[in-house]
């Protein structure tokens, strides 16, 4: 199995959701992250003292997944997250070499 | 030798008439500021907080400048009709109210009062300042979260002067309405109806807020909701206890009266989120609604009806109010228009709801002042349900109509004026960020991903470990 | 020619009583609100704030149509025993006071006063109101967290009616204790020590929070706590000032005693966890819980004793409620009970040392009503430390004796009645999840995860990126 | 037969005195405690708001113990020069006011006042303290985030009595400063130029806060700025409005410049950042630190300057203190001194600009007390700009030098003394961590992480699920 | 050696912990999440205003260890955690090829 | 590529993220965490009653690097992170399969 982290927008996140949910995945964890990289933070101002804050707020996506669904569901995150726009996020895949669903006990495809 | 203050000066009078004015400042700071700065937005709080603080400073700086006699000074005569004609009863003469005189001198208006005043002009002066600056807070509610800062301060003195001081000077300066029967007790019309009015009227000029904001615009504290609401309700003791101006009989039954509309507004909200809202439940937001529903309703007759009229008209009003909250709203215009916290249904339709009201409620036994010799038992107002007669209801009817159509003309003529300006809308690219992109500030920064600009951190050695 | 009030009434007097009405409203809303509302744990804070704002607005409505009467009303003549018997002086008439003659007229006690009151019926029963409205917003500490909301509704207006009036009655309104000589300022008795005994008695039929909820449920916002108590310790100056009914020497006397007192003991609890407690850390809501203890303490006499009396009461009840809070609360039946906001010590506790203080403190040299010829020098209270006689101490042992066991039982009965025909606890589901589950609102909403049903996104283009 | 108040007491001018006190302790508890708790960064806010209750106590119990005869008791005679000399005039008798007499008697100045007063000693105490009190609780903005908190309850005290003391009796108590003609309304002086000083050398002898808090330091919480920020102007109210001591046309002239003067100031301070910062936007918190420094400003001349003045002194002072604020901060010593929220200049600076403003602006025609006879018109000040003459500038500023010299000397001996004693810092381990480490406390505890020592869950099972 | 990551009710923390702590398991690092599964969310009203919430609270345990000790881990937790309701959570396990303890620099089984 | 995670105490966020630029690592992700280990927590009292508090703030850094940046950047993270006090917490690694650029569709080291 796989794990699909996605960091993206965070009012994409309805979009991702929605799209996933069409590809019939179960379930998903979501963090809310900050994130660095070329789309550049703000400036806060505070009683005349300046602030830099380079990170921008995303949201951090987790959905582990059999690996044969691996390719539809990155390019659905990655299309439902897309705005063009710099800052738009990253996808990656870790492998996954056990999955448990707690409630059952149920092990591998079947906790999905 | 010397003496405190000239024999027409009562201290128990100019205490009352300072400390109610104090009561009312503090409903608009922090009372307003923090109860809209809870129920906006997170990202836009901050901008709530700051419009509400110089929406109240550019109307003192305005009122004492000129305001104030537009509002309660010598009619201006524009020549237009006879003595008695509306347009020779509109407005008051344009002038300044800030030297010695206009500050210590006993206050006296124009048209003569009942009862010479209890104090000087400052009093006074300063009680007024504290309705018109809450007003344009009041309707601030409705432009939330798009509309331009530059734009709200050149809109709050404009609206103040062309608007504000019209009806000001046409129901309590002693003006045309006034003149002809219509009363206000204390700002049912002036305040409460003009402001759902304009508010309404600027939601729609300045445009929605941004689809996203609307789908995920939940509120971001409801503590502070409640700082502000009960600082609302219990400043309204001051706001209605207040119109007397004088520390008497009718000024505590008035303070009475208000409470108690209140609280029957408040429970009926909520009793029917209880038992007929889709949910069944009682919702602490809802029932904030209903409080302020009764504190409007109440408002332009708290003096003029006696408990059981305060009773009724908080449960009347309430209901009405919430039926239009949650049915009305569904229906053109009111689903067309974006307005943020629905101004229009509390202060509007409750306003109005109130103005009316009045008319059937309003007791004869409640004197407000007393009347000797021929003018016994005093001055009151009389109600359908007294007299019988519909006069004072179709009085409060004309001069409703008069505001709402007057108020919703010329707010819509100013707010295209600041439009041509400087533009309503902040541009979409600030609305997607929100107070970070227009004040460089956030409601409650976060401290781990900010670093201090080229701070100095001399005479310290940095400290580690944790 | 007009005046503005009748030859009885004195503006000072009537602006003290309603300013300190204003401020002991304000100790409710959005006093108690906030306070609660930051010391309850997250998950309970708007059910906390709407049990607060509905039990004021019940109480209001209860007030003025019956309670009021019941409690300063023309004695009840049960007709068991002779006319000063216990039950022909134990509660008033039943009767509404609404009307524009109960508002407008002159306040008149049944028993004659002193002093003719200087002000209106609206006024003095505004005044009283404010009192009955935080009553059951003190106890409401002990419940939070599980008492099912109906049932909050049903309670309050029950134990106005038939517990809090009997104690007002008895006590304040010319009743049987008030007749054998016990004092109470201003509601050392009838609100803090009932409101202790009735929150330990609820919180005990009640039953516990949750485990889960006792294990982990610390605080939401101390900044929220900080603006309830000081809007608490300040409002009180209308509290324990407005009880003389007259803005005089006694009433301000007052004021400043409370503070003093206040003062003394919110530092004596600081002190002794900065020395005795386990992290000998002073921390900030031990110093609230001083504070109140202080606040509470000198409520019964604080107009009767001097300076030096105010500050030794402060310090003695801090330190005794202190030990209790940290030791007493570890033996039965309190180690059972879950008071979830400790009331009992706060209130309960704190309003008995004061009640009894008052009998050894009090100084014959604060006159509270000033007496000529052989009235001279006026009404004042003795206690033992000045007289050197037990029997003040007696009187207010009697008083208390009655108020906690009359109060524990009452109070249970009604409990049971509540029971038995709602219920008093929202099911497990709903405690697991919160204001989530019983209101649908949460204290502080997030945006990311929600999104509007069904929103109209009319009239405004979807903006994207950031 | 019973009277309520002796015929030297008026309850009109009473109640105001009393009620303009509670508006000015509601500016310190919780106005200055959730202002300062707001600002501060997270870490620090719980350890704020204690020091903020702490100090407001301790000067309480100083107050009626010692300092309110030092600053306004019978001088005390050194003996040192003649009955005029500076040293027979610098402070008062050492003696507490807490007995019955104390609180009672009608309230008596030894030198003797233009008009007896009409209240008792408890109401001008209490009117006193809470303005001392303040005091403290304003320099503690600079001391914020390092400051032992036992060093900070060593330290309140003993800057009451030996600084604050000696200020309040030479310039209010009728002590050498008043007698060479020096004005102070309402405590530019004695309250806002001496904590501005004393905060600033306290910051300095401190040291600074830790270079990393200094470099992610940002505030907690914007909204409870704004609770503070509103409690505070409005409150001012009776800070200006109650020194003229009666209900009187001055009282409520002062009530009204303060409000133009704040508005015109935090406009000014406003438009400033929009047109002169960097970023060219307005911002709340540049906003609110032009309201304190418009309330700041006027408070010496409230009651001498007529509206003109107050606009023009809010609109002048917010200016300069706006300079000084982005720019004297980069020179030394501004640059080298950790004052924490900038004490020096919105008190310090702009009390210095409020005191010598008054030498310009005063306006003779505002009158404080009516004059009869030849003391016609009354007793008012005469500024340059009316008298054409540099007397009452040059009479202020020879105050403010003193203030300035005396305050910083004091306040740096007192400081070391503490420092020798018990220390000025907590340790850098504590600095880390802020109030979990110094107070176990934190300002929004979490609950997922934290979980009750020993918690008995006596009572009830536990529920699972959600 | 291993990442196990786990997702569970946000109460169930102490118990899991608890749990490791007598497998002597030294350390974990842990994050509150949102959830969305099978467990359905809520509804909240604000003025009248209906809001979808279809995400859960969770807390998401990270426990990097030997690779000997995954079984006895993976069965600790998902019984620690077990409310036999739905909504129990999942646990997922990832290879992890390197482990750094910052202080001191040591590498692999002795960074844990 | 690789997943480096490092959990840091918050106040070396900027020291780490600095050194990083230096590398000229282009983006990382940073998520707010508490964690559990040598390092005791500390206990909070409110009212009298005692809570101790197991967990230590941390922030965690997600890095997705290339294979052959591990090493250095494993040593940067480590090095800039470092104050030799208790607590100074973990780095790990993760092996990673696929990384996609949202913007552009971009894969793989073009994503980074
Ligand atoms: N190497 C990386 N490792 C982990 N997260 C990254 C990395 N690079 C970027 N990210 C995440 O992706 C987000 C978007 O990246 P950014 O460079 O700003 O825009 P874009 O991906 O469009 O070039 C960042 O805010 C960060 O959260
Ligand atoms: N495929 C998945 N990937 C990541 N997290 C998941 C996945 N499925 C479920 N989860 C997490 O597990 C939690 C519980 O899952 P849920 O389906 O609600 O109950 P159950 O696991 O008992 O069937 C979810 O809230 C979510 O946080
Ligand atoms: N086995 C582990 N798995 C995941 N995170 C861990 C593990 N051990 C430690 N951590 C994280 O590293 C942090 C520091 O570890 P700790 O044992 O306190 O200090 P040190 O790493 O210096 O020995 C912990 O707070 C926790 O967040």
């Amino acid at each position: 199995m796989k794990l699909v982290i996605a960091v993206v927008k965070p009012f994409k996140l309805d979009a991702v959701k929605e799209a996933l949910k069409v590809l019939g995945i179960q379930g998903l964890t979501v963090t809310e992250v900050q994130g660095f990289g070329r789309q550049r933070g703000h400036t806060e101002v505070y009683r005349g003292a300046e602030y830099e804050v380079e990170f921008v707020p995303k949201v951090r996506l987790e959905i582990v997944i059999d690996d044969e669904r691996m390719p539809e569901v990155l390019d659905t995150v990655v299309a439902a997250a897309n705005t063009g726009k710099i800052g738009d996020g990253k996808v990656w895949v870790v492998p996954v070499e056990e999955v448990v669903r707690v409630r059952t006990g149920e092990r591998g495809s079947d906790a999905l | 030798m010397y003496i405190p203050y000239p024999h027409w000066l009562n201290p128990g009078d100019n205490t009352w008439q300072i400390v109610a004015a104090t009561l009312v400042g503090l409903m608009s700071l922090p009372g307003i500021a923090v109860l809209y700065g809870g129920l906006v937005q997170k990202k836009w709080a901050v901008n709530t907080m700051l419009m509400a603080f110089s929406g109240f400073s550019l109307v003192l700086i305005v009122w004492v400048l000129w305001a104030f006699n537009l509002s309660f000074g010598v009619p201006y005569h524009t020549g237009i009709g006879g003595d008695h004609s509306f347009f020779n009863n509109m407005i008051g003469h344009f002038h300044p109210a800030v030297s010695h005189f206009a500050e210590q001198n006993q206050e006296v208006l124009p048209e003569g009062t009942l009862i010479p005043f209890h104090y000087n002009q400052a009093t006074f002066m300063y009680f007024q300042v504290v309705f018109a600056a809450i007003t344009p807070l009041l309707f601030l509610g409705s432009v939330l979260g798009r509309m331009k800062f530059k734009a709200w301060c050149l809109f709050v003195p404009l609206w103040i002067t062309c608007v504000y001081s019209v009806n000001a000077f046409l129901i309590w300066g002693g003006g045309f309405l006034a003149q002809k029967g219509a009363v206000d007790y204390s700002g049912g019309y002036v305040i409460h109806l003009a402001a759902g009015v304009t508010g309404f009227v600027a939601a729609w000029v300045v445009g929605p807020r941004l689809a996203r904001d609307r789908r995920h615009g939940v509120p971001n504290n409801l503590l502070m909701v409640s700082v502000g609401a009960g600082i609302l309700w219990l400043g309204w003791n001051g706001f209605n206890g207040g119109d007397p101006f004088y520390a008497g009989a009718d000024a505590t039954s008035a303070v009475l009266n208000t409470n108690l509309a209140t609280a029957a507004a408040l429970l009926t909200w909520m009793f029917m989120d209880m038992f007929f809202s889709r949910q069944k439940k009682a919702t602490f937001l809802g029932a904030i609604n209903g409080m302020i529903v009764g504190l409007v309703t109440i408002t332009p007759g708290a003096g003029f009806v006696n408990g059981y009229g305060a009773i009724l008209e908080g449960l009347i009003a309430s209901a009405i109010v919430w039926v239009a909250w949650n049915y009305l709203s569904k229906v053109r215009p009111f689903s067309k228009v974006d307005d943020a916290l629905g101004v229009v249904y509390t202060h509007g339709i409750a306003g109005l709801c109130g103005c009316l009201l009045v008319g059937f409620f309003a007791d004869p036994g409640m004197i407000e002042y007393i009347g000797l010799g021929k003018a016994a038992p005093g001055f009151s107002v009389v109600g359908l349900f007294y007299s019988g007669s519909w006069h004072q209801v179709w009085e409060q009817f004309l001069a409703a109509a008069w505001v709402i159509v007057f108020t919703a003309i010329a707010s819509f003529i100013l707010l295209w004026i600041v439009k041509l300006l400087i533009g309503l809308r902040e541009p979409d690219e600030n609305l997607e960020i929100g107070d970070l992109a227009v004040h460089d500030e956030e409601a409650y920064p976060e401290e781990t991903f900010a670093e201090r600009v080229g701070s100095s951190v001399a005479g310290s050695s940095e400290a580690i470990g944790t």
